[in-house]
């Protein structure tokens, strides 16, 4: 059972690594933001599959907060100051 | 009735696995952002909760079991989140060229 | 298997790197460094520091990321740059750093093996505190004196950080809400919240036994507070706010009164009395999360933009 | 050979080469703010190596000596501080040289103090 788990887990980093490298190559910006989504679900789900092949509750807790920054860092969509009205601005500070 | 157990976890794991794979397909083969956009939030998240609905049963304490679940809600809430901030930010950056 | 699934992150955390080095987009960059930060939090995981992973990814995601993305914006097209180096300077630049690499290298290889270890020494410290999980033994009680120190460091940046305000406005409160918040923005900062600090004090909680602590709960903290503040759900506090101060300087006051204490009533500086170590230990973390949730959320908020409210 | 490939060894080889590149990114690279990722990346590369000699330092029933973990965690938060001072005084920076012209501080309302 942890070798096929291990395997199933090995399987999602290399299908998450293939789209993490197609998203950040790509000529649209909007895509390239999608990383942190796809690391967050695929990592979590890594990390889950690994921690019950190990045995070690621990490692769920560490999919816990990956899962949660992946959600916190969607904040990073609406820090681009293109994003509200006022663009090609980026001193309208205050 | 372990071994039954067993049997479920790996078809529902693998069937999460097959679902990211699908994901990545999608991503790099789907024609617009859009649908791009689409593949990734719900074919992953769709996998990762096969995945712990398969990890359950494994699970070794009520607490364990629940922490999973929370898993895989916080995934959702962000994919939800990320996915509709994403897809405004493309609809507004088509509609400017 | 496993060491399969080792090879295969080791290659696509090099892969990583290299791309955030390489990539010209100065925001596609930081974009792949967050998602650098995450991927070494399973790294971690494999090199059975699940407390490190935790610290990573809290830090990762929710520190590093959001400061380097506000200031990629804030910068955007007026960022410092200096004369790029000439080919023959970069390849120069490059061997010497492929022999710095390969000399640490050779060191990882080198060492000792049985490598030498302070596991015994640090194990027999954690029976005389009551604690489960031996790296907080080693936070707070083997090695205390580098925990109280680098408390003292973070709150030396963020005076660094305080003290960039231009002289009219300085006490005041930094800018981090948009011009605008979306929707879903201000709906995430209403859901996730719960979660984070529920989360939050279960690592705080979970912290004397298991992977977990002060650090990781604090920087949760963190983090949800500045969602909330991003969202502008709430407003940033003044610089010059007394509970602002208060409870920045509070982990540290109590951490530091408790290690005095120890003169009279224990060993020595920073020694714990026979018996009390578990609940002095809490007491100090529960005191230093805090401190450390509202310096970082305050470091990532930066120096004031707004005059302090009177 | 199978050596080599133990976590503890592996990843301490991979932290060797994040070390040198983000050595290179300092040194090279035009834009300042890279130049802090650099910082970072550097960063973990040395922490990657302080994991990888404690996980070989495993004894006394711990899978890891924890003094080496306790002190990345340590160095992990410190890092991040050294990051966020070097942000603010680049923004600052970046302020103070492009509003040469124009009021340098952000237009904000003078208190009288």
């Amino acid at each position: 059972m942890p070798e096929f788990l291990a395997a199933a887990a090995l399987v999602i980093l290399a299908v998450t690594a293939v789209a993490l490298f197609r998203v950040l190559r790509s000529r649209v910006a909007a895509e390239r933001m999608m990383a942190v989504q796809l690391l967050g679900t695929g990592g979590a789900g890594a990390l889950l599959l690994l921690g019950a092949a190990s045995g070690s509750p621990a490692t769920i807790d560490v999919a816990l907060l990956l899962a949660l920054f992946a959600a916190f860092a969607c904040v990073a969509f609406v820090l681009d100051p293109a994003e509200p009205a006022g663009e090609d601005s980026p001193e309208e500070q205050p | 009735m372990n071994g039954l157990v067993d049997i479920a976890t790996m078809v529902l794991v693998s069937m999460g696995a097959v679902l990211f794979l699908a994901g990545a397909l999608g991503l790099l083969r789907f024609p617009d952002t859009l649908s791009r956009l689409h593949a990734v939030s719900k074919a992953d998240n769709l996998g990762l909760g096969l995945i712990v609905m398969g990890l359950l049963p494994q699970a070794e304490s009520v607490s364990g079991g629940l922490k999973l679940i929370c898993v895989w809600l916080l995934a959702q809430i962000s994919a939800a989140t990320a996915s509709q901030l994403l897809a405004r930010k493309i609809h507004r950056d088509e509609g400017r060229s | 298997m496993m060491v399969l699934l080792d090879l295969a992150l080791a290659a696509w955390l090099l892969a990583l790197a290299l791309h955030v080095v390489m990539e010209r987009n100065e925001r596609s960059a930081i974009i792949a460094f967050l998602a650098l930060g995450l991927l070494l939090g399973l790294v971690w995981v494999r090199l059975a520091a699940p407390d490190v992973a935790l610290t990573e990814i809290a830090i990762g995601g929710g520190g590093t990321g959001i400061l380097l993305l506000r200031a990629e914006a804030a910068l955007r097209g007026r960022g410092k740059h200096e004369e790029g180096a000439t080919r023959g300077g970069k390849l120069a630049v490059a061997a010497g750093c492929a022999v710095i690499s390969a000399g640490l290298g050779f060191a990882v290889l080198a060492l000792a093996s049985p490598a030498p270890t302070l596991a015994p020494a640090a194990s027999d410290a954690i029976a005389a505190t009551g604690l489960g999980n031996p790296v907080t033994a080693v936070l707070l009680a083997y090695r205390a004196l580098d925990t109280l120190l680098e408390k003292v460091v973070v709150l030396l940046a963020l005076v660094g950080i305080w003290s960039l305000a231009p002289d009219g406005i300085w006490g005041g409160a930094p800018e981090v809400a948009p011009a605008a918040v979306p929707g879903p923005l201000a709906w995430l900062a209403r859901i996730l919240p719960p979660f984070g600090v529920v989360i939050g004090v279960y690592m705080f909680w979970v912290g004397a036994d298991a992977p977990g602590g002060t650090f990781q709960a604090g920087t949760v903290l963190a983090a949800m507070w500045l969602l909330v503040i991003m969202a502008g759900l709430l407003p940033p506090p003044d610089a010059a706010s007394p509970a602002l101060r208060l409870v920045l300087v509070g982990g540290p006051a109590l951490f530091l009164a408790i290690a005095f204490l120890g003169f009279i009533v224990a060993d020595g500086f920073l020694a714990y009395p026979e018996g009390f170590a578990k609940p002095l230990i809490v007491a100090i973390e529960a005191a230093l999360t805090l401190s450390v949730a509202a310096a970082l959320a305050m470091l990532v908020a930066g120096p004031a933009r707004k005059a302090p409210a009177r | 050979m199978t050596a080599v490939l133990q976590p503890g060894v592996l990843f301490g080889l991979c932290g060797a080469v994040l070390v040198g590149i983000g050595l290179f990114a300092i040194v090279t690279h035009p834009a300042l703010l890279r130049r802090i990722v650099g910082c970072n990346i550097l960063g973990a590369g040395i922490f990657l190596v302080f994991g990888a000699v404690a996980r070989r330092g495993a004894g006394a029933g711990l899978d890891a000596d924890p003094v080496p973990q306790a002190l990345v965690i340590t160095g992990i938060v410190v890092a991040f501080s050294a990051s966020a001072l070097a942000v603010a005084l680049l923004k600052r920076l970046s302020e103070l040289s492009v509003g040469e012209g124009r009021a340098a501080e952000p237009a904000a309302p003078r208190s009288e103090t």
